[in-house]
């Protein structure tokens, strides 16, 4: 449903992202790995429309959706969890929640906070509170929610497991998991690659702003790129 | 990881001791009741599902987040009156969970920050050291740019960078590797044991539970802002409380 | 040269007089202190050394001294007791406290010479004085900017608790923002009286405010360089918009507007922001091709 | 013409008329209180032409207007008339209507000795050397007679409604007013001061109207009389209401019907039936195809002081206008104010009560 | 109790002007300094208007509530979206928006000085307040508007803000923009809607204060200004509700000094009671603490 091709973005003179080729498909879960400053959130950033793509084509549902601006790319079913959580902080759990589903019909407001309540208890326990107060893995719950209650075809997210304890990892990529099971297109960030592996059906590995691999997880395993994206380009040199 | 790590542990001089430290937040038991002793020379570990009071015993433990109750005792000082900024003066320094930088300083003047209230050696000093420094966490090759232009795991290492140039005794990190990947880490892991060979006593909140094994000698482990279990890193993965509360399913993946 | 120098002498001395307001300004908003009471140091320097002329007729140097420090002590107690407050809340404060100066003076009888405000108080201040004076100001401010103690100040204003983690004594810092910006706004309030002998309580305004802060974002926030470039530019805008006539107010407008939206960091960012692109233009090649040595 | 040497230049101080003389008109053109100084602007540009034009000061002799806009702003007062004082060229200048702006330039003309004409600005510190003239008078020295007026029209009690932060309306609501009425054996029943942000007055015209004296001082600026005016009514004070010259200029129009039977003296007003004043008023009808009003007069009676200076001295330079100036006060003028004395170097001319009533001002008595 | 009327007309009159800045500035966090010149405006060009035709009340009141929501638009449109779009975050800008809407405001201001010569202006109108009397309280029919729209639009816009979908997507533009976009939160044109708004409250209290008064000055707007800045401080910045009571406690102050004569003390009280105020509750009578931790 999903289709990047040859993506190209730019910071000022910098090409940050220079040949980036990615797809999601309804049901599948796309894992895209890659060192620190590969420019996957750049990428997915593009994608989402928080960026202007130098060049490339980047197509949803067979509709060019090329730099179109972050607010109309949510009403078309895409949804992101940004790196770095981005709450709210002033505003309450609740609100928070409210604010993901802007673009939801009203009528599933509460179903869909009924949905986030039961698989976080205490983003339930803490929903009058202000966002700000919660601890680092609390938020990355709230910011997954959040992105739940727009009712998504299509999640973007950008390492979803940061800050997140054993368990919660495993509720979170089950429940992406379980999303993806139901028919939703998953394109995922996640360092933890062993954990990601394990859920996702395509592996995209980034080095370098460049799209260097591209494969089924179970491919992935003991691909050579792989090793290279995730140690960096030391083990590039030496190899 | 043998018995002797333990043993070892205890011989050491207590370097920091938290005696029964709670930190409420009107109904909220952040922190309720934590006593633990650090002993120098050592790698110590905190794991804890979720919003079970680490990064909160960090705040108070460095007294920027106001407690309820308890005492601190570095070096034999207690400091559990004294403002925040006299803990770094006694060595004790630390990290954040979320990327704190000044965005419109550049990467090598964030670092030399962490170095300014410490610093009596010489200016030439200072840039032999940030140089060092930056060379070992891997950010000299952006030593001029200014943070927001870096990706998230480069802001972290300029982060943790920072702690560690003025050299503390007590290095409190609060999720160092997040958002990095496992040879980030491994390499980030190699370094916390250089660090402890030249003398930095750490203190460790993570939730790669393969890391904590690897690179602490000592674990603890929270719910519900209270102690469940200490230990050496084998024994405590393996308490039936930690494997409950923290590990799931997942116990065998991560760990 | 001599002739442009007597036919501008006013605005030259005018430049410096605004350059040492827009500091007092300046210099809390850099510990991230939201105070404008160096509006209020204004006045009751100037207030004081003029009545230390009228009515204690004591000489000019002796005055001007007096009203700084007394305006720097009145700032230096403020700041003690709005310690708490944030953002535009303590902005509101202090603003409060520059306007009960401006009724104290306008009630202050024979002391303060009412709402017509205290003349005849001229002193024997030529340009040379206020060179001297800002020097000696810049000079201190520039110290504090550079190096090390630069770098804590900017810590203070971004991130407190980080400087707090840090080791940085911020409420010190921040009581020692209101002690300087209440000696650097009595300063100029009473080079300002005692130059051109009168003060008057109409002066001691908003208005002030305003000018101090757009000289600061139009110049640069960061940097008393910054207030230099903003000072130059509104004391001499005028001058320079003369041939649009009265015009000149909506030409004002519009470059102040223009200004705001154009200089992100006022006109000593554009230049900050061209040294930082050539000298990070290597690193940024590097990051550009993904070339990240590590160790 | 008195002296003949016309040597185009005329810095020189040793006496003799240039062909052109060089006058600054230095005051607000913009800002708060614009219509002052653009008013005396008008005034005095009708003079220059009629100086120019009756070839007053010798044939071929011009005097040359040029302004300075001070933007209602002390700072730029003083910069401007630095500049004004900074070219060789200006013999003399036409001052600042705000007092503030006034006493702040006052020491500096005297400093550079440049003979300078106040206009309005009323306070005191204004006239304070020898180069400092005023053409106005203040408005205390010509607000009297409204006491005495009120007197006649048998009021025994007054209230005084001020703004205490201008100052020549603290001067006369402080303490001339309250004297004057006390000497003439009127009570004033309340005193209430005003702040120049002050907008609302309900408070105010409730109070007055619950005292009700016979008669109420009002002495505001311009906006403020217009809505205490219409609050004043709607509080149903009936009482007689005195005002200032500030009302002058078509200031009041807008209160509409509640600025009937308004009474001010004004030291000019085209109802004034002096035969000089009639004639300005005809000039000035003529060339700007409206009335004039006081401020008009100032500027024009300044303009007019000037030319006669250089004239009396015969000589245009600095210290000539400034002796000239001095000699045509000692023996007074006739201008646009009807007959003007003068104390020393500030005007007095007895100024006369006028009656607003439905947008037209007639002399009372 | 005339007093307490009276108290309630100006309180009032404050709050139809502070309102609309405190509308934006609470919500998507700009601090308009054009607002005043904005009131203004709008009722200058009602003067305008009605120089040349005598228009009925409410026709008056439409063109200056249209004047000013077109004023305030194209400000948002040609400076303030400008600027937002060159900082990296909101903090970043709100000095640069402060001084955008200084160097905004200066424009019509200098217009309306230069046509007027800063003489005051009113309307000419076929409307003329009545004076009501009951209980021996007199009350004239501007004044009894004034306090109904003041009060329903407070309430109205404080319950609109709580309860609406809009009012949340607007408060969370002003934590973060970026984000909230990514929401999908149409941030310019609500934003733009906002300001709209704002300056059509801005208008209606230009046109209502001018009747009320009778006239007002190019300036009159400068002074209002500086006092709705500080009662929506004094409220409890983001606190709509705070803003109704910061007007009303700001208006009492100053009622309380007229009553008691000390006329020329009248700054003096009401800031000094706001400074009061500020140090007993640092974030506003209504405002919330400002949420941050490690
Ligand atoms: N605002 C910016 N200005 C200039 N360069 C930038 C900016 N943001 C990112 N970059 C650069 O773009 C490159 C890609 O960054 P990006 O954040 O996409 O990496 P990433 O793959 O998400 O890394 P990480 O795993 O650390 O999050 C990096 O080299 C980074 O330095
Ligand atoms: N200032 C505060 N006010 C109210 N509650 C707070 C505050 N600070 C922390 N809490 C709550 O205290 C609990 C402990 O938070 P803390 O950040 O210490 O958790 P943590 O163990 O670090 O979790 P994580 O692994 O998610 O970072 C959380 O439930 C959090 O919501
Ligand atoms: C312009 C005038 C209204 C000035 C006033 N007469 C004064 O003394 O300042
Ligand atoms: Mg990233
Ligand atoms: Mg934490």
């Amino acid at each position: 449903m999903l289709e990047v091709t040859d993506l190209h973005v730019n910071y000022g003179p910098v090409n940050a992202v220079h040949g980036v080729s990615f797809a999601a498909e309804a049901g599948k879960i796309t894992l895209v790995l890659g060192a620190n400053g590969a420019g996957k959130t750049t990428s997915l950033r593009a994608v989402a429309g928080f960026h202007k793509p130098k060049s490339g084509r980047v197509v949803l549902d067979g509709q060019e959706i090329t730099g179109t601006s972050a607010h109309k790319v949510v009403r078309k079913g895409m949804a992101l969890v940004p790196e770095g959580r981005k709450i709210f902080f002033p505003l309450t759990v609740e609100e928070n929640l409210k604010v993901g589903a802007y673009v939801a019909p009203r009528a599933s407001v509460d179903q869909g906070l009924a949905v986030v309540f039961e698989k976080f208890p205490v983003l339930a326990d803490r929903r009058q509170s202000a966002a700000g107060l919660l601890s680092g893995g609390e938020q990355q719950m709230l910011a997954f929610g959040r992105a739940l209650m727009s009712q998504p075809r299509l999640m973007l997210l950008d390492e979803p497991s940061m800050g997140l304890a054993p368990t919660m990892v495993d509720r979170v990529l089950g429940s992406v998991r379980a999303m993806a099971d139901e028919g939703i297109g998953i394109l995922m960030v996640e360092q933890n690659a062993d954990a990601g592996l394990e859920i996702a059906d395509h592996v995209v590995v980034v080095n370098r702003g460049e799209t260097v691999w591209t494969g089924s997880a179970a491919e992935a395993g003991g691909s050579r790129a792989i090793v290279h994206a995730m140690l960096g380009d030391a083990a590039l040199d030496e190899a | 990881m043998a018995e002797n790590t333990v043993e070892e542990t205890r011989r050491g001089r207590p370097l920091l001791e938290v005696d029964d430290v709670a930190v409420h937040f009107g109904g909220v038991k952040a922190v309720d009741g934590i006593t633990l002793e650090l002993r120098a020379g050592h790698i110590y570990g905190v794991l804890g599902p979720n919003g079970s009071g680490k990064s909160t015993l960090l705040g108070a433990m460095t007294r920027l987040t106001p407690m309820t109750r308890g005492s601190f005792v570095f070096e034999g000082n207690d400091y559990t009156r004294r403002p925040a900024r006299t803990v770094h003066h006694m060595g004790i320094a630390r990290t954040f969970q979320t990327v704190r930088l000044l965005d419109d300083r550049s990467v090598r003047d964030n670092i030399l920050l962490g170095q300014d209230t410490l610093a009596k050696a010489g200016r030439k000093d200072a840039d032999a050291r940030v140089d060092e420094v930056m060379e070992r966490v891997g950010v000299t090759a952006v030593a001029r740019m200014r943070p927001d232009e870096l990706s998230y795991g480069m802001q972290r290492r300029v982060e943790f960078a920072r702690a560690i140039i003025g050299r503390p005794r007590l290095l409190l990190l609060d999720e160092p590797t997040a958002g990095m990947n496992s040879s980030e880490r491994e390499e980030i892991g190699a370094l916390m044991k250089q660090l402890l060979d030249e003398g930095i006593t750490q203190f460790i909140v993570e939730h790669d539970v393969q890391m904590m094994v690897d690179t602490c000698d000592y674990l603890f482990a929270m719910n519900f802002g209270k102690l469940i279990a200490e230990g050496t890193p084998a024994a405590v993965v393996k308490h039936p409380a930690v494997q409950e509360a923290y590990l799931g399913k997942g116990a065998g993946t991560h760990a | 040269m001599s002739d442009w120098y007597s036919m501008n002498v006013v605005l030259i001395q005018t430049t410096l007089t605004t350059l040492l307001l827009a500091l007092s300004i300046q210099v809390p908003l850099r510990y991230g202190v939201f105070s404008f009471a160096g509006v209020g140091a204004f006045g009751i320097g100037g207030y004081t050394g003029a009545m230390a002329m009228v009515h204690g007729e004591w000489s000019t140097w002796p005055a001007v001294l007096l009203g700084t420090l007394v305006a720097g002590v009145c700032t230096f107690l403020l700041g003690l007791v709005v310690q708490r407050l944030t953002g535009l809340y303590m902005g509101m404060a202090t603003i409060a406290f520059t306007l009960i100066i401006s009724v104290l003076a306008v009630n202050g009888g024979d002391w303060t010479g009412g709402a017509m405000g205290l003349y005849g108080a001229i002193g024997e201040i030529t340009t040379m004085h206020i060179v001297l004076a800002v020097l000696i100001v810049v000079a201190f401010l520039a110290w504090t900017e550079y190096g090390r103690r630069g770098r804590k100040v900017d810590t203070v204003r971004e991130d407190p608790e980080l400087a707090n983690a840090l080791g940085i004594d911020v409420n010190g810092y921040r009581r020692l923002s209101f002690l300087i910006s209440g000696l650097i706004g009595g300063l100029a309030g009473a080079i300002t009286t005692l130059l051109r002998s009168t003060i008057t309580p109409s002066e001691v305004n908003f208005h002030l405010v305003i000018l101090a802060l757009t000289a600061i974002v139009v110049g640069g926030a960061r940097s008393w360089v910054g207030a230099l470039i903003g000072a130059v530019i509104f004391v001499w805008l005028p001058t320079f918009l003369s041939f649009v006539q009265e015009w000149e107010k909506v030409a004002y407008g519009f470059i102040v507007a223009v200004a705001a939206i154009y200089l992100p960091n006022g006109v000593l960012g554009v230049v900050k922001d061209l040294w930082h692109k050539s000298r990070t233009r290597d690193e940024r090649a590097r990051v550009a091709v993904g070339l990240q040595e590590k160790s | 013409a008195c002296g003949g040497s016309a040597d185009g230049s005329g810095t020189d101080g040793d006496g003799g008329v240039a062909t052109t003389i060089t006058i600054a008109q230095v005051q607000d053109q913009t800002g708060a209180v614009a219509y002052a100084g653009v008013g005396a602007k008008e005034g005095a540009e009708l003079a220059v032409e009629e100086i120019n034009e009756q070839g007053f000061l010798g044939d071929g002799v011009t005097i040359d207007m040029e302004v300075f806009d001070t933007a209602g702003e002390i700072e730029r007062a003083s910069s401007e008339m630095n500049k004004a004082m900074g070219n060789k060229d200006v013999m003399a200048i036409l001052g600042p209507t705000q007092s503030q702006q006034a006493a702040t330039v006052a020491p500096l003309v005297g400093r550079q000795k440049v003979p300078t004409v106040f206009t309005q600005a009323g306070a005191e510190g204004i006239v304070v050397n020898d180069y400092t003239f005023r053409a106005t008078p203040p408005m205390e020295s010509y607000y009297e007679p409204v006491l005495d007026w009120l007197e006649a029209e048998g009021a025994t009690s007054v209230s005084v409604l001020y703004n205490a932060t201008f100052p020549t309306f603290a001067l006369l609501g402080k303490d001339s007013v309250p004297e004057w009425a006390e000497e003439r054996g009127m009570e004033v029943v309340q005193s209430l001061p005003v702040e120049m942000t002050t907008q609302d007055f309900a408070g105010q015209a409730q109070q007055i109207a619950s005292k009700g004296a016979d008669a109420l001082v009002m002495l505001l600026i311009a906006p403020q009389s217009v809505t205490a005016l219409g609050q004043l009514q709607d509080a149903g004070y009936d009482g007689q209401i005195v005002a200032t010259s500030v009302q002058a200029a078509g200031n009041i129009s807008e209160a509409g019907d509640d600025a009937n039977d308004l009474v001010y003296p004004v030291p000019f007003s085209v109802a004034f039936t002096d035969e000089s004043s009639v004639a300005f008023t005809k000039a000035f009808e003529a060339k700007f195809d409206k009335s004039p009003n006081p401020y008009n007069a100032d500027g024009y009676d300044a303009m007019w002081w000037i030319a006669r200076a250089i004239k009396a001295s015969g000589d245009s330079s600095r210290e000539g206008i400034q002796e000239g100036l001095q000699k045509v006060a000692a023996e007074g003028y006739e201008g646009a104010m009807g007959a003007v004395t003068f104390d020393g170097n500030d005007a007095r001319v007895p100024g006369q009560l006028v009656r607003w009533m439905d947008g037209k001002e007639t002399l009372v008595n | 109790m005339q007093d307490l009327l009276n108290a309630a007309t100006l309180g009032s009159i404050y709050l139809l002007f502070t309102l609309g800045m405190a509308l934006v500035w609470g919500t998507i966090g700009i601090l308009n300094f054009a607002h005043g010149a904005t009131f203004m405006f709008s009722a200058f060009i009602g003067h305008v208007v009605t120089k040349h035709t005598e228009l009925p009340f409410l026709a008056v009141i439409a063109i200056a509530v249209a004047v000013g929501a077109v004023m305030s638009t194209l400000t948002q449109l040609l400076a303030f979206q400008p600027i937002l779009k060159r900082s990296k975050n909101q903090h970043a800008a709100e000095m640069r928006i402060l001084i955008g809407g200084i160097g905004v405001a200066a424009i019509p201001l200098a217009i309306a000085q230069r046509y007027t010569r800063s003489s005051p202006f009113g309307f000419r109108s076929s409307y003329d307040a009545e004076v009501y009397q009951f209980l021996g309280l007199r009350i004239t029919t501007t004044a009894l508007i004034i306090i109904v729209t003041g009060l329903a639009i407070g309430i109205a816009l404080t319950v609109w803000l709580r309860n609406s979908r809009q009012g949340l997507a607007l408060r969370a533009i002003g934590v973060d923009a970026e984000t909230s976009a990514g929401m999908g939160v149409n941030r310019p044109a609500l934003a733009l809607g906002t300001m709209a708004v704002a300056g059509g409250l801005a208008g209606l209290a230009g046109a209502l204060l001018t009747f009320h008064l009778g006239a007002i000055a190019p300036e009159t707007g400068d002074t209002l200004l500086i006092k709705a800045f500080a009662i929506v401080v004094l409220g409890g910045l983001g606190s709509m509700l705070g803003t109704v009571l910061g007007a009303y406690i700001l208006a009492a102050a100053e009622t309380f000094v007229i009553f008691m004569n000390w006329g020329t003390w009248v700054n003096a009280v009401s800031f000094g009671l706001i400074f009061l105020i500020l140090l007993v509750r640092p974030q506003g009578l209504l405002g919330r603490k400002e949420v941050r931790r490690t």
